[in-house]
Order: C-alpha cells, then structure tokens, then sequence
C-alpha cells in the first residue's frame, strides 16, 4: 500500500495466469499513468524437481527427462545432455550422428524463430503476422515429424548417436520444406523490417546497448542484436558445427527491431547449413554403445539453443545415475537483464519487450526475483565503476 | 584472444593469488581453481571480471555426501570456449560462501538457488526471500542434498 | 522503404486459396512413415529379458515373470504412461518390439483400455511368481 | 393499431429482436471474414448466438467493493443506448422509424453512451486491468469522437439537414465518397476507433490488460456489453454507408453496401499492428481532425455559401 502522501503508484501484474504468456510466470509493473517505473519478477510456477529426480534416474532414462524441460527447443536440453555424458565416458558420437543431430537442431531453430515471430506479432497486437507465421511453421513442424516421428520432443538422440537416419526421400523433403521456408522468411524479414505500424512498436524500443548487454550477461539472439559477439556455434563449435562452421549474425541497435532482425537473418544462415549438410551428410554408423555405468569424473557442455546458451553441468559418481546435473537455460540470463530495460517505456511495450528475449519459463524451471526500483539499478556497475571496485580490492589486498 | 591466450591470462590473475589456490588443467580448454580461503574469492573474481574475463555461467553447488561432510561450490566462468572454475569447499552444516552479486549483477538469482537447494548461507545477498521453492516448502529441508527423501515431503503435502 | 500494409499480398491471396485449418475427425492427416504410435509386440524373439523395462523412462512396461526356466512371462503396457519415445525400440536387440505408426488415436473413457498384455497373463497369480524381471523397485510417484 | 406498431417498432422490427439478431450476424461476418483472410476456417455462423446465450446463461459475479446498481445497471445503459439510436437510422434500407430535425447528434451520443458505460464500468471496478483499461476507453473516447463527429457533419452540412433520414435521402443521389474522400477516411476509421476494432483496440489489447474495462464482468453483463457492441457495429456500418455510399434505398443495397464497408474494415484489421494509447491519440489529434477540417473547407468552398 503507498504511503498516504507518497505518489500513488499504480501496480499491473501480469501472470502467472495472463492472456500475454501462454507459460507462468509472475510479473509486476508499477505504471505512472501508462509508463513503467519499476519492475519485479517471479518465476518459478513451472519449477518441476528435475535436477532432483535427475539424480534418481538411470544414465537413459533421464535422456527423456531432460528432453521435456522445454517444448520448444527439447532437441537442444537433450543434444547436451548427450554430449556431457559421451564426454564423461570417453566417447564421441560417429559423424553421421553429429551431423544429424546438427540439422535437427536447426530445424528446431527454425521452428523456434517462427514460433517466436508468432508470439511476438501476437503481443504487439499484429494477429495476421501471428497466424501466417504459424501457418508456415507447421511446415518445419511437419519436416520434423517425417524426420523423427514426432512434431515436438522429438527423442532424436540416443546416447552415443541418434535413432534416425536420414535417406535421399527424407533428405529431398526437408530441401523442398526449406525453399519454402527460406521465401517465407523473405516475407517475414521485410514485414518486420518495413511494415510502418509494426516498426513503431519495435523501433527504438527496449534498447540494451552493448555493454549493458555484456554486464548483465545476455545472451543468444538478444545479445547479438546488442553486438555481443556470443554464439556458441562459432565460439566454442560442438557436434557438427567444426566441419560446417556458421556465421554470426550481429546488429549493433540493440532495440526491439534489432532482435528481429537478427533472429530472421539467423534462419538463412540455418537454411544454408542444412543444405550443406544434406548435400555432405557423412557415411558411417548412426550410434555407438555406451555403458551403462558413466565412468567418474565431470564435465560441463554449453551449446546454443534458439534462445542462447544452455548450460549443463554433469557429475557422475562411477553409478549408473548422475551424480549431479544442473541445468542453466538462456532465459534466466536474459530476464534479468531485459525487465530492466521495461523501466521508463509504456506499458504497451511491456509485452514486446518481454517477447522480444522469447522468454521460456518451463525451460527456466527457477524462481527469480529482481526487484528494480531506482535505487537497486544503481546497484549495477559500469565498466569503470567495476575497474575502480577491482583497484580498490588490489589495495585492500596490499597488491 | 583465442583459448590459449585466455587460459594463459587466467593462469596469470589467479597466480597473484597462489598462496590462497591451486590451479590444475583437467581438459586443455579448462582451468581449475580450487580456492582454499573463502575470503579471496570475491577479489579473484573482481580480477577475472576487470580482464573481461568474468562471464559467469552458473554457480553449482554439489553435495558431496554425510561422509565427506562438506560441499562444494562451482563457479563457471566461460569467455569464449574456456572453462574456468572456481571451486570452494564449505562445510556440510553450516556452510558460508560470500556473495558475487556486488561485482556481477546476475550472481544473486543463482545465489539465491544456491541458498534454497543446499542451505549454504550467501554473506552480502540483498534479497534472501524464498526463490523456487513454494511458500509452503519446510524451513531447513534442502532439497537437492543427498539426505534429502522426496518421501518426507508427503507429511507435508496436506498443509494447503 | 517504410510502407504500410506489408502482408497485402498474403491477405490477398488468401481470399483464393482454401484455409490451412486441418477439419480434424472428418479430414484424416496424411499418414507419417515415422510415426511413433502404440507399441506393437513381436514374441517371435523375446527372452523376457527386461531390458525394455528398465530402460523406459516412464515406468509403462513390467515384465513379470511366470517360470524363467520355461520362458513364461507377460508383458504389461501401460499405454497411459508411455511417452511414445521409441527407447525400448531401440534397448531391444531382439526385434521384438515396434511403434505402429497408424494406431495413434488412443484416448478411451475406460480406464481399462490402457492397459495392453503383450505374451499370455494367466488368469489367477500363481502362488509362487517370481520377482519382476528386470524392473527396478518401482518407485512410487508421491 | 398504432400503439401496437410502435411497441413492434421498438421490439421487433426495426428496434429491438432485428437489431440484435443482424448485431450478432455482422460480429460473424467480421470474424468470418478475418479468417478468410488469414487463412484460416473461421467460426461458423451460430458462434456469436452460442457464446451469447452461454454467457447469458452463467453466473455473473459481482466482485467486492463495487457498485452494485452501476454494475448491474451500465450493462443495460449501453445496449439500451446502442439500440435507441437503431430508431433514427435508416436500418435495412428503410427510411428511420422516427426522426427529428438534429436526430444525428442524438444518434452520436447515444452510440457513444456504450463507451462510456464501458469506461464507468471500469472504474467502477477495483481491478487494475479494469482500471487502465477504463483509462484507455476515455482517452480514446475523447481522440476520435470529435473526428468522427465532424466527419459525419460533412454530409450534414451538404445535405443542409442534421436530420439523418433526409441526409440519408439525399446521399441517395449523391456519392459522397466520391465528392468527400477525406471524410470518408476519418469517418471509417472513426467508426474502427469506436468499435475498439484493431488496430485501434488499446483499450482491451489482452496482451496487456486481459479485457480491459470488462476484465471482472462476466455473464449477464458481459453478454450485453458484447451485444450492444454488435449493435453499435450494425448501425455504424449503416450510418457510413448511408451517408457515403449513396444511400440505403432499399434492403439489397443495405446489405451490398455495409457488407462492402465491413471488407474494408476487416482489411484494415488485418493489415495494421495495433497501436498504442499514445500513437492514437496522436493520429486522431494530428492527422484526423486536420483531414476533416481540410474537408470541411474544400466543402464550405465549393458550396460557396
């Protein structure tokens, strides 16, 4: 309640049940009549135990689990889950898996992307932009289906390789799904980039300048629009990624129209690996056998999901269950940094701004409460501020 | 800078501080550091952070079980492709580990979990309200330590 | 160029073209070779081995064996777990098992009807049956 | 005799069951059409009649801390007001059952009582969506009525009448499109702003503010909102196409011309991003009333006075 002689504020929450978010989530806007002054989250309503019951499955069992923290992008959660346990046993998937777990990955981008400018065209009230864009991801959604047997969670990946193989039949699909695609996409990139009434909701809105970005620790689509250069497909390549090396997409506006852009941009470049995958898919086996004890040790796995990075964490005891697994997902990074950024717009770029990091609670699965009143956002330190705090602890430390 | 210079410089900052560490290569991209006195951690960190070198990943905390008696605290850093870990050992009972968030921003939410899942205690964090667990959640049960039984929670269960 | 009306061409074309919108129960979907649907059982092969069971991640197959000198065993499918993941497909190295990929449409207002016996479950438990094979104590949901 | 016609008038034809019944199927045909241009199947026709009659149905819920006489009553104010104004103007293609010199400025007002039960019943309400919602109503009450007002008048001043019925016949043998295009353009997209249709729906955007004003209105109260909205789309697409489409001579051409407008409202629906409380106001304030008094001069001129 505002003290009696205190402005009164006037507080919006949104969620955890809204028409604006289609998973839980619990936000409150404190609004000047229609600007925003301060902020406040809280996650976790889709919280589910899994680092726990992780704990308490075996090696292959939790490959399921792990694939259903998130709807959307299930390929990824379960790719490095993969790869931290192929790590920790000493193995390496064959090329062939490699590489096909690459293109579903990047079809799980696509698909993501499109769902993302679905959502977002939805939130800034741009309805035929939302049904189009999901009209056209059924058709990646449906490559994906003919490609693994199922439109979402698609259990691609085995531990030490995938289940499915890709045959010309299959192969000659996904080109022509792609050109498809790629002429939608077309359409796409120059509606968000020159539709007058969608660029006022976007241009100019929620801009995170680079070292914002860099302090706070964005990541994904949402920093690259930012010019961050992070993304783990160039960085640091996994799976197929060091034979078909990708280019990084950057913009340096760091606005709502810039994530756009990026996030379309990033799709040709998924078109085009895809292809070139296709066209040099490897020969060779589709898996290797793994034991089903994991030999002790630990190892940490970062890929790129169509969000940003994913982190995994995994320890094994020498059991034939993890010992610890923890999972960091890119919206956790990414919230943090852009619930700032809705301090001082109009409540009506809430939505968007919220949108425009293509934020996932269920893959989150943690509660996160970043109270940002006026006060705490001085908290943040710029990059001189931080040299000074690291020249005053060299000093204390007689350095 | 590519992944040898970074290590390099790594090997270089956390050096200055040989007396409180012990530094070891698990994997050729990887740098260990096992920080033996709680009180340096912060500084360490703040010089990783002034190298641009201080993206933190993820704070993951590890119950090493009854027998040991003690946890183990991670701190991922990873600029570029390089892993650099921070590794503090806090007892089981009791533990303290310093807050990050003064220096990096979005150290509390991963604090904060660690507070909640394996009750170490978190100096200097602003907010220590509940994080991920429900209002309802038993005061002193952590759910991700080892003694931790699921089946427990049952009793719980009908309180709301 | 800024330019108002940029989806012009697709609201346009869209007047000639018939909706996208699938008419569900009356227009079936073409049929997908990958399907995973409901799992199909071939006792040709089967030892009984439980490796399937211990492997599925959502506990819908039990192996119960009756003599396992005498392979005699049933095979209990609990269609209402199954996440329809294909890991006892792959767990199997005798080929006994396969997801059908028309059989899909599996919702039913009897509870009994998700409930699959693959193999021959005798009608009275004998006495004396042996341990679950393979199947870890099942821990039970709280 | 009489008296009996008049109350038929009132609750049958043109008034009343006619009104509501061609509300509903107008709210069809916008949704129907919106489908078809997004590529989708759409509601089929009974869809408005069976979300009314389940609305009419359930429980309504009066929350705390409410005016209960205004929360029930300002429903019933609204879709009494929208269809009061259905006797001035001439629905089906029918000359008005009642007119009066000036009746056009009773219409308006009367149309406009919707939105401002819709915005009372918001701030009669403690809930914060309501609340901002009510805000939103009231702005854009007072952004596009002037425009659209004045708008409206341009045919008025032509017609030398302020009485709908003869405007009405007069725009019979004259296509006020033709002779007044920016009227016309202010007085369609006066009618969207009045509709709360998109681009211009800020005011219950629900990805904001769930439903806006009506947030905490179910049932009853919802159900009439809903229909006195149906019934205000009706008579806007009548008053427009009667005053700029040449008329409403007889039922044929009623049904032609306001299907015709409806297209192109379902056009701009589909083509815009909604705008924010800020950006309407500001395309009212800045370019409606500046088209519309560019229109009244290029009117006044040429009439020559």
């Amino acid at each position: 309640m505002p003290e009696s002689n205190a402005p009164i504020r006037f507080t919006i929450p949104i969620g955890p049940q809204h028409p604006a978010l289609k998973e839980p989530g619990h936000f409150q806007f404190t609004v000047d009549g229609e600007v925003v002054t301060s902020a406040y989250v809280r996650l976790g309503y889709a919280h589910r135990g899994i680092e726990k019951a992780a704990e308490q499955r075996s090696w292959i069992q939790n490959l399921y689990l792990i694939e259903r923290i998130c709807g959307i992008c299930s390929h990824i959660h379960a790719l490095a889950y993969c790869l931290a346990v192929e790590n920790l046993a000493h193995v390496e998937a064959p090329p062939r898996a490699q590489a096909i777990r690459t293109v579903v990955a990047e079809l799980e981008r696509i698909h993501s992307h499109f769902l993302w400018i679905g959502v977002s065209a939805h939130e800034a009230g741009f309805e035929t932009l939302f049904m189009y864009s999901w009209r056209d991801r059924e058709t990646v959604m449906d490559l994906l289906e003919g490609l693994t047997g199922n439109r979402v969670n698609y259990s691609a990946n085995l531990l030490g390789g995938v289940k499915f193989d890709i045959d010309q039949a299959q192969a000659d699909s996904i080109r022509k799904g792609l050109d498809f695609l790629e002429e939608r996409t077309r359409h796409y990139l120059d509606v968000i980039s020159h539709d007058s009434t969608f660029l006022q909701r976007t241009r100019g809105i929620g801009v995170m300048t680079s070292a914002q970005a860099e302090v706070m620790g964005a990541v994904g689509p949402t920093a690259r629009a930012s010019n961050v250069k992070r993304d783990l497909r160039v960085e640091a390549p996994y799976a197929a990624y060091k034979a078909f090396p990708v280019q990084m997409v950057l913009d340096t506006r760091g606005d709502l129209e810039a994530r756009f852009e990026v996030r379309l941009k990033e799709l040709f470049e998924s078109f085009r690996l895809i292809r070139q995958i296709l066209d040099a898919l490897p020969e060779g086996e589709l898996a290797v056998r793994l034991p089903r004890r994991i030999p002790a040790g630990e190892t940490v796995v970062r890929l790129e999901a169509p969000r940003g990075e994913v982190y995994y964490f995994v320890k094994s005891a020498g059991a034939d269950k993890p010992e610890r697994l923890k999972v960091r997902t890119p919206t956790i990074c990414n919230l943090t940094s852009v619930i700032r950024l809705a301090v001082g717009h109009q409540l009506a770029d809430v939505p968007m701004i919220l949108a425009g990091i293509d934020p996932c609670f269920s893959c989150n699965d943690r509660m996160v409460q970043v109270r940002d009143t006026k006060n705490d956002s001085q908290k943040l330190m710029t990059w001189e501020q931080l040299r000074q705090h690291g020249i005053d602890f060299y000093r204390s430390n007689g350095k | 800078m590519n992944t040898q210079e970074i290590i390099t410089l790594a090997e270089g900052i956390v050096q200055q501080w040989d007396w409180a560490t012990e530094v070891s290569h698990p994997r050729p991209n990887q740098l260990d550091v096992h920080v033996k006195l709680l009180k340096e951690l912060v500084p360490i960190v703040v010089g990783l952070r002034v190298k641009r070198l201080g993206y933190l990943c993820a704070i993951v905390g590890i119950d090493l079980g009854p027998e040991a008696n003690e946890m183990e605290v991670l701190y991922h850093f990873c600029p570029g492709d390089v892993l650099i870990a921070l590794r503090v050992r806090v007892p089981r009972q009791d533990g303290t580990v310093p807050s990050l968030s003064e220096v990096i921003p979005s150290a509390e939410v991963f604090e904060r979990e660690l507070h909640e899942m394996f009750g170490i205690e978190i100096t200097g964090l602003r907010n220590t309200e509940r994080l991920y667990l429900p209002e309802s959640w038993p005061e002193g049960l952590y759910p991700l330590c080892k003694d931790f039984n699921p089946a427990s929670l049952t009793d719980h269960a009908g309180e709301n | 160029m800024n330019r108002l009306a940029t989806m012009f061409p697709d609201v346009f074309k869209s007047i000639f073209i018939r909706p996208v919108t699938e008419k569900y129960p009356f227009e079936r979907p073409e049929k997908v070779e990958r399907l995973r649907g409901l799992l199909q059982f071939d006792p040709a092969n089967c030892s009984g081995c439980g490796l399937c069971a211990m492997d599925c991640p959502a506990m819908a197959l039990e192996v119960t064996m009756i003599d396992r000198k005498a392979r005699k065993f049933y095979i209990t499918y609990h269609t209402d777990r199954c996440m329809f993941c294909g890991q006892c497909v792959v767990t199997c190295n005798k080929g006994s098992l396969s997801m059908s990929n028309d059989e899909w449409e599996l919702a039913s207002l009897d509870k009994n009807d998700f409930t699959i016996i693959f193999g021959e479950k005798p009608d009275a438990e004998p006495a004396l049956a042996g341990q679950p094979a393979g199947q870890p104590e099942p821990t039970k949901p709280a | 005799m009489n008296v009996l016609l008049g109350i038929a008038s009132l609750l049958v034809f043109p008034g009343g069951l006619f009104l509501l019944v061609s509300g509903l199927m107008y709210e069809w045909a916008d949704h129907k059409l919106i489908a078809l241009l997004q590529n989708r199947v759409g509601p089929r026709w009974f869809q408005p009649f069976a979300d009314t009659l389940k609305l009419l149905m359930k429980e309504e819920i009066i929350p705390d801390g409410v005016n209960s006489i205004m929360f029930v009553g300002l429903p019933l104010m609204a879709l009494a007001g929208a269809l009061t104004a259905g006797l001035y103007i001439p629905l089906a293609g029918l000359p008005p059952t009642f007119g009066f010199p000036g009746d056009l400025i009773v219409v308006l007002y009367l149309l406009s009582l919707l939105t401002l039960g819709i915005g009372l019943a918001g701030a009669n309400t403690l809930d914060r969506f309501s609340l901002i919602g009510a805000t939103r109503t009231l702005t854009q009450v007072f952004s596009y009525e002037a425009p659209f007002l004045l708008a409206l008048l341009g045919p008025a001043m032509v017609a030398g009448s302020w009485q709908v019925g003869k405007i009405s016949a007069y725009a019979g043998s004259h296509w006020l499109i033709l002779t007044q295009p920016l009227g016309f353009l202010v007085a369609v997209i006066g009618l969207m702003g009045k509709l709360e249709l998109a681009p211009f729906d800020a005011p219950e955007a629900h990805t904001e503010i769930v439903a806006g004003a009506m947030t905490e209105y179910s049932g009853r109260g919802l159900a009439l909102f809903n229909l006195g909205r149906a019934v205000e789309l009706v008579i806007g697409l009548t008053l427009v196409s009667a005053f700029y489409l040449g008329g409403l001579s007889n039922p044929l051409w009623f049904l032609t011309k306001t299907l015709a407008l409806l297209l192109v409202l379902v056009g701009i629906q589909s083509l815009l991003t909604r705008l924010r409380i800020d950006q309407t106001v500001g395309l009212w304030w800045r370019y409606g009333v500046l088209l519309v008094l560019i229109q009244w001069l290029i009117v006044i001129l040429f009439r020559g006075f």
